[in-house]
């Protein structure tokens, strides 16, 4: 019988096996968010498909300047974490909690914009409900546009929030030298790259409508 | 056999043994979690079965006396919300599955403990959110809460109600993924995918339903609380949207929920029928994939619920003939079992009786709900007691008749003591007969035109509502046997042997009940599941008798 | 354990699709705007998944559990838009 | 306490669903008879004790599993085309057929004939004359069923849907709302009077309201504004309504659809939705200011001018 590793939990006979049980629930849980998600894309089928022309002028009135650099910023985040795995894997403790501040940044980096991209909108009475003004053809399914664009974005918003405090949470530990095993890190990856690719689906379906 | 010894010798450090509130209230041993959740899907299914109860008393009367027809509303939503997430639902998964998963899989507990724990709580909360919503006041939407009546109609409460079930709904996915991640990673040496017992094959099959369809009731769900909030209208026709998306999004949940509360009846009864009748099963992998084929055709079929609804013919085409195809799984089990029977050694201890209630109920469930696929006797039928009728022999008959076989056939594993088989029989038997009684007459009744929901009806209608309630009665009875009788047995019982039944099975290699750990050391497997005739041989050689 | 090369031309993939997803979305394609921009993400989608989660070197379940999630997505959304895409089709079939 | 155990069947459908319903019946109680035979007869056979042969047979497992899996199949693919058969010639009405334009609201019908006879919770039809109804409602869903004539359809805010039925006995039946909606649904009840075609004319004529539908429509029409803009002297660039209705509407931005109820429904309601190619987003919406009949009025009037020849100073 291979040998028990310290950190094992007491239902597990090995390491090997409750590092497999974590990434396969990880993934479980992924699978999960991606119809979680998808209920609201749904949503969002729908309504383009029955009011296309409504959908591409409200799309217009969101900013590429805003949504474009996100992306960006949130595609570097990914790459800082996977690097933050690899140096975990290897043991390299510094370099861990470099990518994994660097990663926690980014994070709070597209929030930020995000914050300066929610005022805009509220500035330009994009608010459903709030305080809606429509100059043009089909206010209510424009309002329904938005409506979906906050319930997208604001999720999607909370799913980041989640990560950067699990992230900053590990990124302590491990700087404290209290992380005894990568796999915490690896499973909080695996949740940092799905909320990214979240987003990949979110930025053209909400920002790129139609041609601009 | 003399096992008895064994157990009464070990009896004092099972999982049993701590007495604490807090060692139950905060236990991560998946067997103490299931005892949680069977005390608690009790306390729920109580409040249910009372509902039912002053409906079917109400309905007496054709214009409805009992009570007033907006009681009568509410009545029948909170049977309808407790039955299904409160009962069916986590009735055999989180109970008998929690109980004897990682058991049958020779696991010392689910892979991930705490998280078991956490999932029993959210289910707890969501139930306090539907026991509250319905103290101050009730709501009257029905179980499917339809827009744009519960966004705008409906009272205020819809929005706790719907709370409870949207965070109950994270309990059970987290069951889901827990089975899921234990079935593949906590299996014992030599128990590969071939050996596992069918009851874990129809489980994996329920969990990948609770994981993939129930985020999308989440979503749901939030849509509703969110649209009767902050009137946001994705369901609502004067704002552009279309409530028959909410039926597409409710139902590509709730037609897979169907299949959550069969699929774990359909593999308790696998079990019982092998054990009972000393034969390995016929066509373990017929069995074994027809669960995972229900699992994954059952996401494509929920359209057969909206033939009527307005939507668009051709994908009621669809969708119709899909429901068409996930009956054949379904048959082939039925055909299965009977033929698992065929030069067994049967007999009829109160777990088989009920599986056997099982194989009748369910094959006339699955039958009526051919009718309802079959798009033009839909038109007819839908929306009627006849859909009532169909959909209670499946979850009442099927689900609930399962897992009462379950609850008996595991009980002196559970509990260490046998419950009285006399009264096992007698109760069996009283709600085989109450149950038809209660249900059979619906069909009449649909088929005549009478829709459901209805709190007064037309007098010709009158006697089959009788002959129901008749029923009813006597099922309450049915029910309260078992109730009362195990309750007692599970201090007064005689002592349970490790393996009263002479099954096969990793759980019956374990002490009733069983340690904390489950097992003493890792068991090592290398037969086949169901080899009935090694024990077969053993027993011959004691009784003589085949 | 993956090198950090895959690493930083997977990262440079991504960005350079990001600008073609964003540069597309400039040119007026008719109909074609729309699956142009999802088979980017798709792409996008693919190689995280496969090089940053690390699903190239992973066991086959992972695999179908990382595809899982999106195929029973793709059930929700076409049989759900079989629907709507058909509601004007109100004649009897020709058979 | 008089009770029936099938219902009754009084229109040119009935017999169709019937047909499949019973057919069904006997593939159930064939297929109860082969799982309950075998099983009964093993249980009583193999129990424990009985001197019966236990020799573990030498069976081809598959050969059974094919079986039963192939036969379930074809069967089911055979019920499935003969009910989705019967499903379209329910779900499609003939191009003759009266028609009738139902408002659902909590908790009642308003039904209103092409004659301009309203009524509430009654329907009054003709025997042997194919009825179309076309249905929408004010508030929730409802459903407008007949189990006598088993017909049954959603009611739904927001659209139109239809059903249809020619009657085929004089009599009363029930008309059941079967789609839950709201306290008092059990008493939405209302009852279909199928009468002989003379007794239909005099209930129309002694019933009648002095005006048709589509003239309720036209008084509307003026009444409301409509001819202010698409009247024949109007000086607006709108678009005419002669010859509209049935036939084929380009859009601006190239789509082009059929202008049916549906269209003329959210042209009137929704009228930024859906542009005529060559006109301007100018109309104002309706919503709020018509109720449901009186948009049905409206349709109905539009509907009359669909056989006048449109005048072709169409742009």
């Amino acid at each position: 019988m291979p040998e028990v590793h310290p950190g094992t939990a007491h239902q597990f006979e090995t390491a090997e096996q409750q590092r497999d049980a974590d990434i396969i629930g990880m993934w479980t849980f992924l699978a999960t968010e991606v119809m979680f998600f998808g209920g609201l894309i749904m949503c969002y089928t729908f309504a383009r498909f029955t009011y296309p022309q409504a959908f591409q002028a409200a799309s217009h009135r969101l900013y590429v300047i805003y949504g474009g650099p996100n992306t960006a910023i949130l595609l570097c985040s990914s790459f800082t974490m996977a690097l933050a795995v690899r140096a975990a894997q290897m043991g390299q403790r510094k370099s861990l909690v470099t990518c994994l501040a660097l990663t926690v940044l980014f994070g709070l980096a597209f929030l930020t914009v995000k914050g300066f991209e929610y005022h805009t909108d509220f500035v330009e009475h994009l608010v459903p409900r709030w305080d809606f003004k429509w100059q043009g053809a089909e206010a209510r399914h424009a309002e329904l546009f938005f409506w979906l664009y906050f319930t997208l974005t604001g999720l999607h918003a909370v799913h980041v929030t989640i990560g950067i405090v699990v992230l900053a949470t590990l990124a302590i530990m491990a700087w404290r030298g209290r992380l005894s095993s990568d796999l915490p890190i690896e499973i909080s990856g695996l949740y940092w790259h799905f909320v990214d690719i979240v987003w990949v689906f979110l930025f053209p379906l909400l920002y790129l409508v139609g041609h601009r | 056999m003399s096992s008895v010894q064994e157990t009464s010798g070990l009896a004092a450090e099972s999982y049993l043994t701590e007495h604490t509130v807090g060692s139950w209230l905060l236990t991560t041993d998946h067997k103490r979690i299931a005892i949680l959740y069977l005390v608690s899907i009790v306390f729920f299914f109580a409040i249910a079965a009372v509902a039912a109860a002053m409906m079917r008393v109400s309905l007496l009367w054709p214009d409805g006396r009992l009570v007033l027809p907006e009681t009568y509303n509410k009545l029948f939503t909170i049977h309808g919300v407790l039955m299904v997430w409160f009962f069916l639902i986590p009735s055999i998964p989180a109970v008998l599955g929690n109980f004897v998963i990682p058991m049958m899989i020779g696991a010392r507990d689910v892979a991930f403990p705490k998280l078991n724990l956490l999932s029993w709580y959210l289910f707890m909360l969501g139930g306090a959110f539907v026991v509250y919503s319905v103290i101050v006041g009730g709501v009257d939407t029905g179980w499917t809460f339809y827009t744009p009546y519960s966004t705008t109609f409906a009272n205020p409460n819809v929005i706790t109600m719907v709370a409870g079930v949207f965070v109950a709904g994270f309990g059970s996915i987290l069951t889901g993924l827990n089975f899921i991640v234990t079935i593949h990673k906590m299996r014992a040496p030599g128990m590969t995918w071939f050996r596992l017992p069918l009851f874990i094959w129809s489980l994996y099959s329920t969990s990948l339903i609770l994981v993939l369809a129930t985020p999308v009731l989440a979503i749901t769900l939030l849509a509703i609380s969110v649209e009767r909030i902050w009137g946001l209208g994705i369901f609502d026709p004067n704002l552009g949207g279309d409530p028959v998306l909410f039926q597409h999004m409710f139902w590509f949940y709730s037609h897979p929920a169907v299949y959550i509360m069969i699929l774990p009846g359909m593999g308790v009864v696998s079990e019982l029928i092998t054990c009972f009748s000393r034969k390995k099963i016929f066509g373990y992998y017929f069995i074994a994939f027809s669960s995972v084929a229900i699992a994954v055709v059952g996401f494509l079929v929920w359209g057969h619920h909206m033939f009527v609804s307005s939507q668009s013919m051709y994908a009621g085409m669809v969708f119709s003939i899909l429901s068409f195809i996930v009956a054949v799984p379904s048959a082939i089990k039925v055909f299965n079992w009977t033929a698992t029977l065929y030069k067994g050694s049967i007999t009829f201890e109160t777990p088989m009786l009920y599986a056997l209630a099982f194989i009748g109920l369910f094959t006339i469930g699955g039958l009526t709900g051919l009718f309802l696929a079959a798009m033009a006797v839909d038109v007819q039928l839908h929306d009627t007691y006849f859909v009532i009728a169909h959909f209670h022999y499946i979850m009442v008959g099927g689900m609930v008749t399962g897992f009462m076989g379950g609850l008996h056939y595991w009980w002196p594993k559970i509990s260490g003591r046998m419950y009285p088989e006399l009264l096992g029989r007698i109760a069996a038997v009283v709600t085989f007969v109450g149950f038809n009684l209660t249900f059979f007459p619906l069909f009449v009744l649909g088929y005549l035109g009478q829709p459901r929901r209805y709190h007064s009806y037309p007098p010709e209608f009158h006697i089959f509502h009788v002959l129901s309630t008749a029923g009813a009665s006597i099922l309450g009875i049915g029910y309260l046997m078992p109730l009362i009788y195990l309750v007692w047995s599970a201090r007064y019982g005689e002592r349970a042997p490790a393996n009263p039944w002479g099954a096969t099975g990793l759980e019956w290699r374990t002490p009733s009940p069983p340690p904390r750990d489950n097992f003493e050391e890792t068991p090592l497997v290398t037969d086949d599941p169901y080899d009935y005739s090694a024990i077969e041989a053993e027993l011959i050689d004691q009784t003589g008798l085949r | 354990m993956t090198s950090p090369r895959t690493y930083i031309s997977t990262f440079i993939a991504l960005m350079a699709l990001l600008a073609a997803t964003v540069g597309a979305a400039y040119i007026d394609l008719g109909q074609l705007n729309l699956p142009i921009a999802m088979v980017i993400s798709i792409a996008k989608t693919l190689l995280i998944v496969l090089f940053f989660m690390h699903v190239r070197h992973s066991s086959r379940v992972t695999w179908i559990f990382a595809a899982a999630g999106f195929f029973w997505l793709l059930i929700l959304l076409c049989l759900a838009m079989a629907d709507y895409a058909t509601r004007p089709w109100t004649s009897v079939p020709p058979f | 306490m008089p009770f029936h155990l099938i219902p009754p069947s009084a229109s040119t459908n009935a017999g169709d669903v019937d047909a499949i319903f019973w057919a069904l019946t006997g593939l159930s109680v064939f297929i109860l008879t082969i799982v309950f035979g075998p099983l009964t007869y093993f249980a009583v056979k193999y129990r424990r004790g009985s001197k019966a042969d236990r020799t573990p047979p030498r069976l081809a497992t598959w050969k059974f599993e094919v079986t039963w899996t192939i036969i379930p199949f074809i069967i089911g693919m055979g019920i499935f085309a003969w009910a989705a058969d019967v499903f379209f010639h329910i779900e499609t009405p003939p191009s003759n057929a009266l028609e009738v334009d139902v408002v659902g609201k909590q908790w009642m019908w308003k039904l209103q004939h092409a004659e301009g006879n309203r009524e509430i919770n009654e329907l009054h039809v003709p025997i042997g004359q194919p009825i179309k109804l076309t249905m929408t409602s004010q508030d929730v869903i409802h459903d407008f069923f007949i189990p006598a004539f088993r017909v049954k359809q959603d009611v739904v805010p927001g659209r139109y849907t239809t059903e249809w039925f020619t009657a085929t006995k004089v009599g009363r039946y029930y008309i059941f709302c079967a789609q839950f909606c709201g306290t008092s649904h059990s008493s939405m009840i209302g009852w279909v009077d199928v009468m002989h075609p003379v007794d239909y004319q005099r209930w129309l004529v002694t019933t009648g309201q002095g005006e048709t539908m589509a003239t309720a429509g036209q008084r509307l029409f003026n009444q409301v504004g409509c001819s202010g803009c698409h009247g024949v002297s109007s000086k607006i660039h709108a678009p005419r309504l002669e010859g509209l209705y049935g036939g084929p509407v380009p859009l601006e931005g190239g789509q082009v659809v059929t202008a049916d109820d549906k269209y003329i429904r959210d042209s009137i309601l929704l009228p930024a939705s859906q542009i005529a190619a060559g006109y301007q987003n100018l109309m104002p919406s309706f919503a709020g200011r018509l109720s449901e009949d009186e948009v049905m009025q409206l349709i109905a009037y539009i509907k009359s001018l669909a056989s006048e020849p449109s005048p072709g100073s169409n742009p």
